[in-house]
């Protein structure tokens, strides 16, 4: 029988077994190659909860899941096209994910009695039958028995040989999607350095799994999937809390401004203090602290040096920060703040994401405390965000809160390189010392200049020496002053500096549609992807549909409003219970549509689509 | 003529002198309160430390005592409730040349900040901390604190406070503090001293100072401050020296096995020989000595003793966060941003 | 010369004096007098910062300002119509406050050379005369040397002597005033019982400044203020602070409910802790906890051991609290936090008043934290709030949240003693206990009611034993559970129940003016007063507004969307920038009009008055 | 046929064994882990209670170990991190009857919650605290702790710690603990009479507990668990009994002055009365012990010992609470409510 050859425009694997199968690996393999073979793609990782379930049982399965195509990719797709399972918890845990018809690539070898059990089903189940039976296409591979087949000469022990299984495995893959496997056999070079017997062994499984596809001719159908439409440039592919990392190393590189990280370990943003702890070399000082409150006011302390504090968290510890904030508003110092969102309130689902911290972001804090607060739209996109939040903190010396969430802190996407020369330094501008005899004139901590900022003056300089506080203080001298009337302009402001960043950041630009018409979708944050895969399908079904994502919320972008007006009907998707929504209602006095789940996984492409349709066409 | 000598209140290089580092903002304690003679022996010390002002910081948390750093005319930070070690911390981390004073109160430190004070006595920051101890929270108008004693009537505690208070040096010993000392408002020559050589630690120096709340706890400390009992009742340490105490060191404490004991020097059965030799280097010593605090107000007790109770030498958190970034540089050399954002595994679409 | 009698409707009396001179004690014994002749009235002390500035300074100056007449009063007053000074650093300090021509009545033995320097006046001022100058009526005496003469027979120390200058000066108010002395004599002979002597001087001084007004002819005008209409029954005078305690008393004593106050001194709450500390024997226990955080947490111990957990604080603790608030929204146990707000942000005013924290009890936690809003409009309005917000935590398993301010935790009023038969008591309805073999089916701690208030089952009760924590749980067993749809229907469950209280509160009343016309004033919180003075001073000029003031802010009362639609314009005063402003256009998207002082005191009825008139007017 | 004797899971009184004490839910650590064994010695204690389940509660932060409560058949909240002591607090004082166990790891007990850890044991309250050393971050993946020992190579150390690590019985020990005992997972007998003596323990009983994170720092403590070395490594103290550890008790400590030295019992030199009897009342020797602290790994260091180093009675927080209240109504009466809302100074309107 001959084997038919498909073109497809875009494909969603998802790789599943075992936390010890080596899944992660198998997925970032399968990455570099098709990203190689100029596909846009988008990736998400799906581990077990926080620590190692047992063997075999679904708590202990990890997941990895890639979407990619010969068109623009913008999530890591709601439900798959190919399934792969190494055991039968995995089948079990992500079946749910696999499109109607799909194609489960099963190791027969994870489905005995024992896997069987402790995946769950009943004695008498026999899930891969049951599979089939609804329709399911369920190539069967015994993965152990042909890797020890293939290694069998390599006079490796069995323990050794069978940790090729998932090269073969994605050798089998290879040759279904007609991938080359040179890119993974330089990896397997490099990675083996040390051991070139287990690289050999490795590129072996995987080149006679390869072969095992044609040979035994597993497949009635085999698949390519072109290259898309992507600008030219250099590419790597990164996840959201390495971008972040990144971002900062630039702002410290490229701006010589040393830069601070005070923070407390906390999922899903413990990648950040890790990732930032080794690039000491950068510029980058991190410090570890007791808890969330003195990883803040440490990168206050740093600030009021000199520095540039930064600290990161995830939601139950910026709720921690909440007082320091305060303070930071008061001393008005450059200070950022990285919440990393997920799942709440409280403890919630740490490993799963949520947007939900946005209220918390603008009203978090006693009194008046007017901070900035932007977000990030993807896993790359967090490099651009984390280096413009520095910007404002510094220029504006005021607390900047950045915006992300577990979904693109994990999931990675491939990243244009940035153009170095092209990244615009950070003047920190630091107060001048006053050398003797030289302008007698007291110098005046709280005076501001046109855009309300206040000078930056560290210790070590002379004549600047000062004290500043958390008590209300004089608008000038920045003495204490309980002055009624000082007090209410003090708080003005506050406010108004925040407010005037927004002649210092770009206008909203539309991302999809016209500036005007029947329906306008608004989003932040990390549903850029799944809001834009769903407005341009409904596009491309005709409807009169526009779509703008806010990577600045607050201040928004001057000509936000303005854009607001031009639509009969505003959407918002958020995964909230309608955040944005009600800043949106209170600031523009517009009815606004919520989309809003809570379920701590992205929003569904499809189901959002729906929303869509049914509002331009009602 | 030092007015002359300072622009914008901040003196030019030059002997400068204690009025230099008073700021110009009017103090507003209480009068009668124990915080002007040690703000006084602060400004006193400051000229002996040879820097100039502007390489001097004051932080502190909330508090009567935590107003210190609006009246001395270096840098300073009046930070929030507890968090001054905290701010501290992340200062000297990032600028280790400066000179780092924490200024905080028995409520400040041991109460709500509780937590950060115990990791900087870990770390061994290059910090001087200043415990302004009045067993009251002055600021709020009097409420008891962590180191209150039990029974203390105050507004929170009408029938007594029934906490078991903090003792500030075992705290401190039990945290692995490497410099701990114990100084008195009323006292101002011996606090002097203390302070010089809270200074002089390189490392994080505590120095707990008894300090009368003339207000909400006036008297605290009267055991120790009265002329008529405090050489019964104190006892100053001199390294190298014994332990003596009472009027012309009449009395001196011995070690039985781990007892100390007084004895009566003038009893002719013992001699300084027999005495308990201070030394400021030994841990386990220091630590008898930090539990040598029985209530004073009743006779033949143990005294309290004031001075230098450990001072060890131990590598400073940012001195080893130093040498770290230095051997990162020795061996990456300075990190190239390129490098950094091409990673290992990149492609190029053309 | 003969004195001419006047009869007044409404009087406001400033004294002033150093922190020594026993202003406060003058004050509420002019209090005490003046409710005995059935004025109504309304008091503020205005104490020094935190801690005692040095005698004669005016940082060291103490105030206390009562308004009183023969109609209702709702304020302490803007203007004083008299000011009692006892030295040069309190007219520096409250001249101010007196209204042009109004009445100076000052110590001149206070305005030494000395006093005058300390009070920072010009050596060649000589501020009585400028006074005098300025159009005031200045009244000079020398109150410690007439003192010392009433009582050089006494025999009494002159520091003693000297300590009976205030009942001096009183003794000339109440001629003023046309007041019996009686009530003050009996309470100096209750407060000086141990001390007969200096009673009897207290009582000369006071008789004697009496005569001595009549005798000098001080005065050419004497005032009467008749009694006003006051519904009948037994009244006390009592500060916000004190209210609070009693209402959490009544809690304790009335439902047999045990009351645990996990708290950390600040200002201006401490007094609730301080206040409750003495009421072991009511069934009310405190702990003062090392900090904030501990106080919740322990709040929240507390009330899973079946007691109603209450923590106190002001708003940078109640910061520190955000996230163990979260930690309650999730247990579902009853909790009320108590916020007596103060200037902000940070440390910022923590002596004056402000109404900033109020977006931060609705939103300043991580993730979807639904919890209950209530706020108190008066001192004496504390009472009946505090036992509301105690009603509800136990009733919905809910924590509430209640704000005060430093305003009415400190002000005075007078208090009609509550029915205590009438007061409703609360039923923990605590699950009972499950006996062997009884209903087998197991405890479900999760499983809701109609109103969706789950059970509250406490250690020691048989057969319920359960486990409970912060991160999701399934919404019958309690136990943690990822799955999607059971996180969103708890996150809907909570928010529905919050919600769902709206079903138990009384409608909004109208509290001046008709259901709909041109304008509506809405307020909540401590500026009831100064609104009810303007709306009812422009309704007597004949303007069309009406006044509703908000003690249930989240839930909202049902109808106060209806309300809001009857009118044309809604004007919303606050002291903060806006923040009610902002949730009611959220919600009901409507244009609101808002009147923000952040000046830490209290909006000046005169000019809230001028801007409902200018919104009536156009 | 224990499940006969159980409804809804809650055992009815009579003898209860261990598996009466596990609750429903599937055990979720690492396979391998030091948690397990101490669950299983917990839920093996829990019959010698000879209490009710549902008069038990156990309260833990956030970390692996706090996911404890869980798996316990009793009452239980697991909270947030760090505020364990606290919410047990206010329970204990409210509810003094109840058996309170607070578990916790060496983050959540002494980074985040350093503050309730040492204000709970200054306090005394009548609660067992557990504390899993597994000197690191399991539950967030391996990031170094306030245990870890200075060097160590984590996620977030990659050139080694430079923290000097907490010591955490010396900690206790400076917050005024009255009861501070150290086991490990690896020998549940031991532990089990910790367990013991923790539970009879009238006051707040520390125990840390020696616990391998399999998964992020396997080996922490192989020094004193391995077969080959634990002899000369761990030293087991027994009340009022010399120290000895080593093969067959080969050698003993001696105090020479305050100075620890290991003796060599079969050098002949020394005999056993020549040892360091220990006193588990004696704060001082206590604290001596708790500073044998060295690192293990190398030969002829002092041992570390396990086993009860400090037992001291002193009144409960909650009792002297308890006491105030009694002693307030016998005063008082029980309040009348309309007296107090009465008050002083009321007038009447007709
Ligand atoms: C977060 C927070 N909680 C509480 C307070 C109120 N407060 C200010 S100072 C203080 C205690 C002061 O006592 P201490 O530290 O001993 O200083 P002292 O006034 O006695 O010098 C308290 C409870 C605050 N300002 N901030
Ligand atoms: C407020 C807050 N900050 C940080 C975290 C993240 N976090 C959870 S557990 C943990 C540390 C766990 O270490 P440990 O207490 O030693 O417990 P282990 O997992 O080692 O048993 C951290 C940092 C959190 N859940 N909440
Ligand atoms: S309250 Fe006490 S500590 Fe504060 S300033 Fe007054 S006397 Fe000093
Ligand atoms: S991570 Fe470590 S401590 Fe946590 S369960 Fe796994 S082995 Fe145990
Ligand atoms: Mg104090
Ligand atoms: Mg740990």
């Amino acid at each position: 029988m001959s084997i038919v050859e498909k073109q497809k425009k875009e494909v969603t694997i998802r790789f599943a077994g075992d936390s010890g199968d080596g899944i992660q690996l198998t997925g970032s393999q399968f990455t570099s190659t098709t990203a190689l073979s100029g596909n846009d793609l988008s990736t998400f990782p799906d581990y077990p909860a926080e620590i190692r379930a047992p063997a075999g049982t679904v708590a202990g399965v990890s997941g990895f899941q890639i979407h990619f195509g010969s068109k623009a990719i913008y999530t890591p797709g709601d439900m798959c096209d190919v399934l792969v399972v190494m055991n039968a918890a995995a089948l079990k845990a992500n079946l749910k994910f696999l499109k109607p018809g799909g194609i489960i690539i099963a190791n027969t070898d994870g489905f005995g009695k024992k896997d069987l059990s402790l995946a769950k089903y009943a004695p008498n189940e026999s899930p891969i039958q049951d599979a089939k039976a609804s329709g399911y296409i369920v190539i069967e591979i015994d993965v152990t028995k042909m890797t020890r087949e293939s290694l069998k000469d390599t006079g490796l022990p069995v323990k050794a040989i069978d940790r090729s299984k998932n090269m073969f495995v994605l050798g089998v893959l290879y040759w279904l999607f007609s991938r080359p496997l040179d890119s993974t056999i330089q990896f397997l070079k490099r990675k083996f350095a040390k051991k070139p017997q287990i690289a050999e062994a490795n590129i072996k499984a995987l080149n006679d799994g390869f072969t095992y596809a044609i040979a035994t001719e597993l497949f009635s159908e085999r698949y390519t999937v072109d290259a898309a439409p992507i600008d030219p440039g250099k590419y790597r592919n990164i996840t959201g809390n390495d971008a972040i990392v990144l971002g900062i190393a630039a702002v410290a590189k490229n701006s010589g401004l040393p830069v601070f990280l005070g923070s407390y370990p906390i999922t899903p943003a413990s990648e950040i203090l890790q990732g930032l702890s080794s690039l000491k070399h950068y510029g980058v000082t991190t410090f570890q602290a007791e808890d969330e409150i003195a990883a803040i006011t440490s990168a206050i302390g740093a600030s009021f040096g000199g520095s540039l504090g930064i600290t990161s968290s995830s939601g139950p510890g910026v709720a921690l920060k909440s007082e320091a904030i305060g303070l930071a508003t008061m001393l008005e110092l450059p200070l950022v703040i990285l919440n990393v969102q997920r799942a709440g309130p409280s403890t919630g689902l740490p490993t799963k994401t949520e947007q939900s911290d946005l209220l918390q972001a603008f009203y978090g804090r006693a009194g008046e405390a007017p901070v900035a607060v932007l977000s990030a739209s993807s896993p790359a996109d967090c490099f651009e965000v984390t280096y413009e939040a520095c910007r404002i903190a510094v220029e504006h010396m005021i607390p900047v809160m950045l915006l992300t969430d577990g979904y693109i802190a994990n999931g990675a996407e491939p990243w244009k390189l940035p153009d170095i020369p092209e990244i615009k330094p950070i003047d920190p501008g630091y107060e001048k010392a006053r050398e003797n005899g030289q302008d007698g004139a007291p110098f005046l901590p709280y005076k501001r200049d046109e855009n309300l900022v206040r000078p930056w003056a560290i210790p070590g300089t002379k004549g600047v020496a000062h004290r500043i506080g958390g008590l209300e203080k004089d608008h000038e001298t920045g003495n204490i002053s309980y002055d009624p009337d000082n007090h209410q302009m003090m708080t003005e402001m506050r406010e108004k500096k925040r407010d005037l960043i927004a002649d210092f950041i770009p206008g909203q630009q539309m991302d999809e549609g016209n500036e005007s018409g029947k329906l306008l979708v608004v989003g932040w944050g990390s549903t850029y992807g799944s809001i834009k895969s769903a407005v341009s399908d409904a596009r491309d079904e005709g409807h009169d549909v526009s779509f703008i994502h806010l990577r600045y919320l607050n201040p928004f972008p001057k000509n936000l409003g303005s854009i607001l007006q031009g639509f009969d009907k505003v959407l918002v998707p958020e995964i909230n219970r309608g955040q944005l929504s009600k800043i949106l209602k209170e600031k523009y006095l517009i009815p606004v549509e919520g989309f809003n789940r809570v379920k701590g996984i992205p929003l569904s492409v499809s189901e959002l689509k729906d929303k869509i349709t049914e509002l331009c066409t009602t | 003529m030092s007015t002359q000598k300072t622009v914008n209140g901040s003196p030019v290089n030059g002997n400068l002198q204690a009025k230099d580092f008073a700021s110009d903002q009017e103090v507003r304690w209480c009068p009668g309160c124990g915080d002007y003679t040690i703000l006084k022996q602060v400004q006193t010390l400051m000229p002996k430390l040879g820097v100039d002002p502007e390489q001097i910081v004051f932080i502190a948390g909330i508090g009567c005592s935590s107003r210190f750093p609006y009246y001395m005319n270096t840098f300073g930070i009046h930070g929030i409730h507890g968090r001054a070690p905290a701010i501290a911390t992340g200062l000297k981390i990032t600028r280790p040349e400066l000179s780092v004073w924490v200024v905080t109160g028995d409520g400040d430190a041991l109460s709500i900040g509780g937590n950060h004070i115990i990791h900087l006595l870990r770390k061994n920051l290059d910090i001087n901390v200043l415990l302004f101890n009045n067993e009251i929270y002055g600021l709020t108008k009097g409420q008891y604190s962590p180191t209150s004693p039990q029974g203390h009537v105050t507004k929170t505690s009408p029938d007594g406070s029934v906490d078991n208070p903090f003792n500030p040096l075992s705290l401190a010993m039990g945290a692995n503090g490497s410099f701990l000392a114990r100084a008195m408002d009323r006292d101002p020559k011996h606090l002097q001293s203390m302070l010089e050589r809270a200074a002089g630690h390189t490392g994080t120096s505590f120095l707990e100072i008894y300090q009368n709340c003339i207000v909400f706890n006036d008297g605290a400390f009267s055991p120790y401050t009265d002329k008529s009992v405090r050489d019964e009742t104190s006892l100053y340490l001199e390294d190298g020296q014994p332990l003596l105490f009472g009027k012309d060191d009449a009395f001196g404490l011995r070690l039985d096995g781990f007892r100390p004991e007084i004895v009566d020097l003038n009893s002719g059965k013992w001699s300084r020989d027999d005495l308990w030799i201070h030394d400021e280097r030994d841990r386990n010593k220091a630590w008898l000595l930090s539990s040598l605090f029985d209530d004073n107000t009743s006779k033949g007790k143990l005294p309290r003793p004031f001075g230098v109770f450990l001072a060890e030498e131990r590598p400073t958190y940012e001195q080893m966060i130093q040498d770290q970034i230095s051997a990162s540089i020795e061996k990456h050399g300075k990190g190239k941003l390129e490098d950094l954002l091409t990673g290992e595994d990149t492609w190029t679409v053309k």
